[in-house]
């Protein structure tokens, strides 16, 4: 593997909860991020999969900084993000940016595109008011936007266009990361394509790293050099995207990738779901062991008391469960045929 | 539901044009002109304004000549909204008192605007301990006799009169900048109130987020991203407060800080009416029509400015 | 036109639904007919501002008036014109009949009130059952949905509960009175995949419990697929094709069916680039005299800028393109 | 429209708020009362406003009026005052004797005298009185009034401490000396005064120290008093109630059995009040009403001169007033006769001389006149012809509506027959005293009331160095006459002297009088025994309530 | 919830300190003093008074007895009226303050809710207009022209009520109004402004779908959430209305607390106007702190921060 890029070393972000009406006690702490540890080489798209409240737009935000880590070290390009003081830490924003799930919440709604866009590249790059026209244009044209729109509100666009106008803000300062945060949940099926078809130019063209965030696998496959499943703050899984998508090892996995609807009557009829019951437990009180037990169709006794780490399985993909082994062996045997489907399970359903 | 604008499937791609469309201000400005109440009410207050600073230059009667023996008259073809105690035109009184009236107010508006949105801004944006002491000031300005300050206000700057006199060549008395200086202490308070709840629920919208990651400084999301997105509420408040003011200006004037006669305002002009209203009920009718009628233009005009300012709201 | 069955439960013919609005009038819904029968299971599909949920808010009458107005056409439900219906018998249907469920689960219960308030309020409205009892009711139908601890949790306020909890409660709620039609607004898109997957076992569960008929409006064709009977998709307030799902799948027959069907990134494989369709949805507000897909259709000629209505173009499989109409293309 | 289909909730609403303003006016019961007016005719109960809300009913700590129209019903002092004429009547004493050289007074303390808690008045009870009145401890702020007393200004200001000293002895227990230090011809009318009422000693000693202010004996409950009257209830901001006194010496010729005094800050709430039935006399009337009451209800309302003069001081030592004659110009332009039709409009008398007309035996005869020719001819005199050069001047008011009319119009007058620049100051009262205390004004209106019939009242203010002077003004010769004027025991040649020193004050004009107060009331024609008097005293125990025979 | 109130209340030490430090220097720095008067009194009979209210000591000596009295609650007796304690004279008017307020507020929020509502359910049409115009001629009026007015009306022309004091039950009425109209002006804005940000929320449609009536929707469903602008109004604003209205006391004759706020400044009343000042100010902390109270239990999804 090249040089990482952008190193996360065992990183947590907890926040204090307390809570109450009447009385008020202390709940602990959320762990939403309990010890992540990633290495990204430059240029690499890593998707970071997982149900809402496992803590990937947590671990996404502190990696900007936005939300201060608890411990643990993020460090992008040899400079480590959580030592530096506000200014400095400003003046390195220009390296990593972001863009956010809600197109519609995400931008200014009383700002014109222009004036999103200009305050952007100003805010890194000295550029005179003559040249800024000339510069949002470029930029808007890179994203797929005319620039006769350079004058329009936000609310004056469609979901997908305001997503383009959000990546193009991101990239006005010319960073080396991308985090992006579930830019295409909020849109439509047939826009989603188009985002992801744009970020995954954008990528190549300026070569650039990104973190893909998402909760649903059939997405991030496409973009994705890799793959990491977060469940209740931590990595449970990490391989290279096609691998994790068809043959998924961690039970958690497994249960993503059958819960993608497959667009197809007679297939989607016959394939029998791991639907998982429930939604994931409090991250204030994880349960003990392996936090995916409560739910795992495939646990036993000591998952309830051993906390798995992530372990290598083969071809660089790592899980973190004790029965990887054990419950893959089938898969290893028949491997899953075409799109993610046809997953046969204990016959848990 | 959200319906694409006038998005360009069959405009050739080279068009690079810039489609009309320019500043906030300008857009609103675009925006508030079609809205015809809010036009009717902007000239209205133009209008009103205009004749208040340019009539009593204007009109042959003045506001200081009196006649005591006519005294107190209805409306007639001579005074056309009658005469008051001392037998002077109402009208024209109405109008000088505008001047003050209308001052009044645009310095109050200025105050809340300014450091009544800055300091709510603040509070709220950093939150925390300087929120807690930032409002905790706030209290202790609401709770302080405004009696006594007004008074205090008045004698400790009585010596600093003579270095204004010249104002007074202008119409401006010292008093009435002493009037503003009141008014400007006590009428951020609520405003800083308003702003610092609207910022709060504001600052985790993921725009402001978004500002944050930029690395754009506090102040410019501050000034630049969460001030323009109150707007609308701070804009109600706005033209509610106003007529509130130009009544506690009578107050202080009873204090002696507002304007002294024969100059009047509305305020004044109101308080005496309410006096005799039964027996000259157009010495309080026609000063608080005129006040009336300012309050509904400025509130159709603030509704009209929320909207305006409201990017979102122009297309549904 | 759909050949309305004699058992429809519902038949809706010719909606045509206009907002009002400062920018001209947005024809939401442009005449737009179909039927639904007993017990059966219609998927309405198409991109955000297709009218498919203007559509159905239409039929029950929640649209603001003004701006919204519901200009013409009928929806027979049972005998009664749901459009012309007095407010009244209308309120009777409504959360009784005919229950719906909405996209965002987090606005759509009233953060002030309790679940329980909530929950048994059709059954206090509609069948006047004493409280203790419709409380009884309420938990019992929260456990059906899969709420854990219903008992307790019915006390509780809706944001102590995440999101696929809450569209459960609305679930329990829609289907507290055993309505027979369910008329689901993107009831999924708000949510995980994972709780997607649940939601839909679950109203698969209960819809063949209780024998009802479901409306389910998606913008995901992969949502239907292993869901409805049957599916109408929609594209700029009309209907652009109608057919069972095994052939709308199988055989599209129209070009913006075939275009949302590649579009999905789960049917395509990895690292090429996703099929997208140029463009965006027209403008509503301005006349559209001709088939509205025009623009950003592959197949488009210049004849197609003519009027084109919905036409079965093989048997109870309808499209309104004019070249397959024609027999110009196959897809 | 949309207000009038009526099956929405909005018609609901509007229903319900139909509902709550209608079910108001039958919360009162809407049955026809009977006035607090017709039930005190019934009951003999007046109800009076009485202005501003009293402070206290210590006699020795009031100053104002309205406590002192309420302290003349609880207290009786030596000698009363007659309900027309305000001449002495005997009071607790049945008799009085004086010297020759009018500096011994001798009075007899009527025996059946008693406090109203049963004990005898005894001449001794008003010598500790008049000893309670002057310990500086005390700081009662009308103890000037006993000064006419020998050695009252020594133990006052202590120089002596000897209380033995001061001229006021208990001859016996109902026999009481009074001793001046020089004749006072008014000292009968001096006395009336709430200053020298007595109060119940060992009442005060009861509820703490002698000298404490804030004893509490005269709280109700604790309260002892002398008067035809004693105190039921005191609540502020709100009424003094009075009862009639069982242990009063006259008791049978105390015809009303109670009194509420109403503490009436708002003149129109208080006409209003009238106007409704609530109350018998009213303190005021509203400036804009008199006429309005002139014209159609003449029976209701009275508009009597008293003994008070409105003015304008002028500060004689800010430079353009320091000219005499400008001084005379300032007051010779302002015709008064259309200040009191037009502008006070209370029947007030247009003043020429700073003594108020009425004094029995004193005709002033310093009135000038006004003349606008002469007053044009001061001015270039002193410097100013047709108004040019001069500064202008600022006249200074404090905040009231009445005498802002009035500076308004002046400033007209001025500004329109001497062509110079005239400015208006209003402010609020404590800050008006302070700046005119200070003498940092022009013009500054103000007010004088008698405390008791005597021109000395007005012309003692404006002595070098007078307390109560403010102008800056001082003149010799002035104050000679003033001086020997105190020492005159002759009401004539006094009353000359008082001549000559009004001849001087209105030649140098270090004042402006512009008329002589009216005291307007609005009286209930069952009010009898009620007569205009020049102090607006009235004592209380001859009113009655009476229904009009018609 | 308590650690919450204990931690407000403790947060308002400071502020009620620092406002009657501010307001004891401000007092003494005031031109005037409280033995001011028409009448000069001679300068050795000011020195007497002064120093039996202790006002001959050194400034900072008289501030420190002063606070050391404000720690006992005891705030002296007044100047104006030298026979009572500011104590008892805010204890005798405030009950009366109390009363009024309460029933203004009562007017204020029965007109205002229900006009408010009116108005936000059909938006610009008349039934929005008129209520709202209505508000705002009453914004316009103050109280010092309705109160005269109402006055006038009731009680002299119609005769229903008296047209001042408070002696009997009905005397309420009046003062009630006039405070409450006024009031009910901004109220009613307020309502209308927050009832049409609920109105447009998701969860009244689901109401709507579940075939609730319109009154049921707007009563049970809205009208929790779209008072709470009314809720944050009604601290500040129940403050002012229950320590009383200078105007309306003074238009109307009523022996309440407002009178106090404003002629003690006048009187340079020292003590009593610390005493109204003190008042007031911990009456706003408290009501604020009520009001807190209420927007949490009102919404639950807030807690205490």
């Amino acid at each position: 593997m090249a040089e990482a890029f952008l190193e996360l070393r065992d990183v947590k972000t907890h926040f204090p909860v307390e809570q109450g009406i009447l009385f008020r006690r202390r709940l602990g702490t959320v762990k939403a991020v309990d010890g992540v540890s990633l290495a990204l080489p430059k240029g690499e798209i890593l998707g970071l999969v997982g149900e809402s409240g496992c803590g990937k737009s947590t671990l996404g935000r502190t990696i900007m900084q936005l939300i201060p880590a608890t411990s643990g070290e993020v460090v992008l390009g040899g400079v480590n993000l959580t030592r530096l003081s506000r200014t400095e830490l400003r003046a390195a924003r220009s390296r990593f940016q972001m863009i956010f799930q809600d197109p519609y919440a995400s931008l200014n709604p009383r700002m014109t595109v222009f004036d999103a866009l200009a305050e952007a590249i100003r805010t890194h790059q000295p550029v005179t008011p003559r040249q800024m026209p000339e510069r949002v244009g470029e930029l808007m044209a890179r994203v797929g936007l005319s620039p006769r729109f350079v004058n329009k509100y936000p609310h004056e666009f469609s979901g997908g266009q305001r997503q383009r106008i959000a990546i193009a803000r991101a990239l006005a300062v010319e960073p080396e990361l991308l985090i992006a945060d579930e830019p295409v949940s909020a849109l439509d099926v047939s826009i989603q394509a188009q985002i992801i078809n744009l970020l995954a130019k954008l990528s190549r063209e300026m070569h650039l790293t990104m973190i893909f965030i998402s909760h649903d696998l059939s997405v991030v496959k496409h973009i994705c050099h890799r793959i990491a499943v977060m469940y209740l703050g931590r990595i449970v899984e990490l391989g290279a995207a096609a691998d994790v998508f068809e043959r998924p090892l961690h039970p958690y996995t497994k249960s993503l990738v059958s819960a993608v609807p497959i667009p197809d009557p007679q297939r989607e009829r016959l394939r029998q779901r791991i639907v998982l019951t429930g939604d994931p437990p409090s991250p204030i009180s994880p349960p003990s062991g392996c936090p995916f037990h409560p739910r795992c169709p495939f646990a036993v006794a000591d998952c309830a008391r051993i906390v798995p780490r992530l372990e290598p399985f083969d071809r660089g993909q790592e899980a973190a469960c004790i029965r990887m082994r054990e419950i893959n062996q089938e898969n290893i045997q028949h491997p899953t045929n075409g799109n993610g489907g046809g997953l046969t399970t204990d016959g848990h359903g | 539901m959200s319906v694409a604008a006038e998005l360009p499937n069959l405009t050739p791609p080279d068009a690079i044009e810039a489609e009309p469309g320019s500043s906030l201000w300008l857009d609103a400005w675009h925006r508030l002109a079609k809205n015809r109440l809010a036009l009717i009410s902007a000239i209205l207050l133009i209008l009103l304004a205009g004749a208040c600073f340019i009539g009593p230059l204007v009109v042959t009667n003045t506001y200081y000549e009196q006649n005591l023996a006519l005294g107190a008259t209805p409306p007639s073809a001579r005074h056309w909204l009658g005469t008051d105690k001392l037998g002077r035109d109402q009208f024209v009184r109405i109008l000088i008192g505008g001047r003050v009236s209308i001052m009044v107010a645009l310095c109050a508006t200025f105050v809340s605007l300014t450091i009544g949105v800055t300091w709510g801004a603040i509070a709220g944006f950093v939150g925390g301990k300087l929120d807690a002491v930032m409002m905790r000031i706030v209290d202790i300005l609401y709770s302080l006799p405004f009696t006594i300050f007004v008074i205090l206000l008045m004698v400790l700057f009585k010596d600093f009169e003579a270095r204004f006199r010249w104002l007074e060549d202008y119409g401006i008395p010292f008093n009435l900048l002493l009037l503003f200086g009141a008014i400007g202490v006590v009428e951020w308070l609520t405003m800083a109130r308003i702003v610092r709840g609207q910022v709060m629920s504001l600052r985790k919208q993921e725009f402001i987020e978004a500002a944050h990651a930029l690395g754009l400084r506090r102040r410019r999301i501050i000034f630049r991203h969460m001030i323009p997105n109150i707007l609308g509420p701070v804009i109600v408040y706005t033209t509610l407060t106003i007529p509130a003011v130009m009544l506690l200006e009578a107050f202080l004037s009873f204090l002696g800080l507002g304007v002294q006669p024969p100059m009047s305002s509305w305020g004044l002009l109101i308080k005496e009416g309410a006096e005799v209203m039964e027996e000259y009920p157009w010495l309080l009718l026609f000063p608080g029509g005129t006040l009336g009628l300012t309050l509904f233009a400025l509130n159709f005009l603030g509704d009209g400015l929320r909207d305006a300012l409201d990017v979102r709201a122009s297309k549904d | 036109m759909n050949a309305s069955p004699s058992s429809a439960l519902l038949s809706v013919s010719n909606l045509r639904t206009s907002f009002y609005t400062r920018n001209g009038v947005v024809r939401a819904v442009n005449g737009v007919s179909f039927s639904l029968g007993k017990g059966e299971t219609l998927g309405i599909v198409g991109e955000s501002g297709s009218g498919k949920s203007v559509t159905c808010y239409s039929l029950m009458r929640l649209i603001p008036q003004p701006p919204g107005k519901i200009e013409s056409g009928s929806a027979l439900f049972d005998g009664i014109d749901l459009l012309t219906a007095p407010e009244e018998l209308l309120r009777r249907i409504r959360g009784k009949r005919i229950s719906m469920i909405f996209q965002d689960p987090m606005t759509s219960l009233n953060p002030y009130l309790r679940i329980e308030d909530q929950l048994i309020e059709p059954l206090l409205i509609h069948e006047r059952m004493p409280r203790a009892e419709a409380v009884k009711r309420g938990i019992r139908a929260l456990e059906e949905v899969g709420v854990p601890d219903a008992a307790r949790r019915i006390r509780g306020y809706p944001h102590e509960f995440s999101g696929g909890m809450r569209q459960r409660v609305m679930i329990a709620m829609a289907l507290i009175t055993r309505p027979e039609l369910l008329i689901a607004d993107e009831p999924t898109t708000a949510l995980d995949v994972t709780v997607q997957a649940q939601i839909l076992e679950l109203v698969k569960r209960l819809q063949q419990e209780l024998g009802m008929a479901v409306i389910w409006i998606t913008h995901d064709l992969g949502v239907v697929a292993g869901f409805c009977q049957r599916v109408l998709v929609m594209y700029a307030g009309r209907i652009v094709e109608s057919a069972s799902t095994e052939r709308l799948f199988a055989r599209p027959k129209h070009p913006y069916t075939r275009a949302l069907q590649s579009s999905i990134p789960a049917l395509q494989s990895k690292g090429a680039e996703l099929y997208t369709i140029p463009g965006l949805p027209p403008d509503l507000s301005k006349p559209l005299p001709g088939c509205p897909f025009v623009p950003r259709c592959a197949f488009a000629e210049e004849h197609c800028k003519q009027p084109v209505e919905l036409m079965e173009v093989e048997p109870s499989h309808h499209s309104a393109c004019l070249r397959v109409q024609r027999g110009e293309i196959q897809l | 429209m949309s207000l009038l289909r009526c099956r929405t909730v909005q018609c609901r609403l509007c229903v319900l708020l139909a509902v709550v303003l209608c079910a108001f006016p039958f919360l009162t019961g809407c049955g026809k009362r009977h006035t607090r007016v017709e039930t005190g005719i019934r009951d003999q109960i007046l109800h009076a406003g009485n202005g501003t809300d009293p402070q206290d009913l210590d006699p020795h700590i009031t100053t104002g009026e309205p406590e002192h129209k309420i302290l003349m019903a609880l207290f009786e002092g030596l000698v009363t005052e007659a309900p027309d004429d305000l001449r002495p009547l005997p009071g607790v004493a049945e008799r009085w004797d004086i010297s020759e050289d009018g500096l011994v007074y001798t009075f007899h303390l009527r025996t059946n005298a008693l406090w109203s808690n049963g004990d005898p008045v005894t001449a001794q009870d008003f010598v500790n009185s008049y000893h309670r009145m002057l310990l500086p401890e005390l700081g009662a702020r009308y103890r000037e009034m006993l000064y006419p007393i020998r050695n009252a200004e020594a133990f006052s200001t202590g120089r002596i401490t000897d209380f033995n000293e001061v001229g006021a002895k208990a001859l016996d227990p109902h026999t009481l000396e009074i001793t001046l230090h020089s004749p006072v011809p008014y000292f009968l009318s001096l006395i009336m005064h709430n200053s020298w009422f007595p109060v119940h000693l060992p009442t005060i000693l009861k509820h703490g120290d002698i000298a404490e202010r804030a004893n509490r004996w005269s709280l109700p409950g604790n309260f002892v008093g002398n008067g035809p009257f004693v105190l039921k209830e005191w609540k502020v901001n709100s009424h003094v109630l009075v009862e009639k006194s069982p242990t009063y010496w006259d008791r049978d010729n105390v015809k009303l059995n109670a009194i509420y005094f109403y503490s009436t800050e708002n003149v129109d709430a208080e006409e209003r009040a009238f106007r409704a039935g609530m109350l018998h006399l009213t303190k005021d009337v509203p400036q804009t009403k008199i006429q309005v009451y002139q014209q159609n209800q003449p029976h209701l309302i009275r508009c009597e001169p008293i003994l008070s003069v409105y003015f304008y001081r002028l500060n004689v030592t800010s430079p353009p007033l320091r000219d005499k004659r400008v001084r005379r110009a300032l007051a010779l332009v302002i015709d008064r006769e259309l200040l009191v039709k037009h502008v006070t409009r209370g029947g007030q008398v247009p003043a020429y001389q700073l003594t108020p007309p009425g004094i029995p035996g004193y005709e002033p005869r310093a009135r000038f006149s006004e003349d606008v020719a002469l007053a044009q001819r001061l001015m270039a005199e002193a410097g100013y012809p047709n108004g040019n050069n001069f500064p202008g001047v600022n006249i200074l008011f404090n905040t009231h509506e009445g005498h802002r009319a009035v500076a308004e119009a002046i400033q007209q007058m001025w500004m329109k027959h001497l062509n110079i620049r005239v400015t208006l100051r209003n402010e609020e009262w404590k800050v008006y005293l302070n700046t005119t205390q200070s003498m940092d004004y022009e013009v500054a209106r103000a007010g004088w009331g008698g405390d008791y019939i005597d021109p000395g009242t007005f012309l003692d203010l404006f002595i070098t160095d007078g307390g109560n002077n403010e102008t800056g003004w001082s003149h010799a010769e002035y104050d000679r006459l003033i001086q020997e004027a105190a020492r005159t025991g002759d009401m004539k040649k006094r009353f000359e002297l008082f001549q000559k020193a009004e001849d001087i004050l209105m030649d140098e004009m270090p004042i402006i009088p512009l008329y002589f107060y009216t005291r307007p009331t609005l009286i209930h024609p069952a009010v009898r025994n009620f007569y205009p008097t020049l102090l607006d005293l009235h004592p209380w125990k001859y009113v009655y309530l009476e229904p009009p025979s018609s | 919830m308590l650690r919450f109130i204990l931690r407000r209340l403790l947060q308002t030490i400071p502020v009620l300190f620092v406002v009657a430090t501010v307001t004891f220097f401000m007092l003494r720095v005031a031109p005037g003093g409280p033995f001011d008067e028409e009448k000069r009194i001679p300068e050795e009979i000011v020195r007497k008074l002064e120093a039996h209210y202790g006002l001959d000591k050194p400034l900072w000596q008289q501030y420190l007895i002063q606070m050391k009295n404000l720690l006992r609650g005891d705030f002296g007796p007044s100047f104006k009226y030298p026979k009572r304690t500011v104590n008892e004279l805010i204890a005798d008017a405030f009950p009366v303050s109390l009363e009024l307020g309460c029933y203004a507020l009562l007017v204020a929020l029965t007109l205002g809710i229900v006009a408010g509502v009116i108005a936000s359910l059909r938006p610009n049409t008349a039934s929005d207009y008129v209520p709202m115009a209505l508000a705002m001629i009453g914004i316009c009026f103050p109280t010092f022209v309705t109160g005269p007015l109402l006055s006038n009306y009731f009680g002299l022309q119609l005769g229903w009520f008296n047209p001042g004091g408070w002696f009997f039950p009905e005397d309420r009425v009046l003062p009630a109004l006039t405070l409450g109209f006024y009031y009910a002006a901004y109220i009613s804005r307020l309502t209308r402004g927050g009832m049409l940000e609920v109105l447009n929320q998701d969860y009244i449609r689901t109401a709507r779908a579940k075939g609730a009536s319109e009154s049921r929707v707007v009563v049970r469903h809205a009208l929790k959430g779209g008072l709470l602008p009314v809720v944050s109004f009604m601290g500040p604003a129940a403050a002012g209305l229950l320590t009383g209205s200078f105007v309306v006391e003074t238009i109307f004759n009523i022996p309440g607390l407002g009178r106090f706020f404003v002629m003690s400044a006048f009187n340079r009343d020292y003590t009593m106007v610390l005493g109204t000042v003190l008042f007031y100010a911990t009456l706003i902390v408290l009501l604020n702190l009520v009001v807190d109270v209420i927007l949490v239990w009102l919404n639950p999804k807030l807690k205490f921060e």
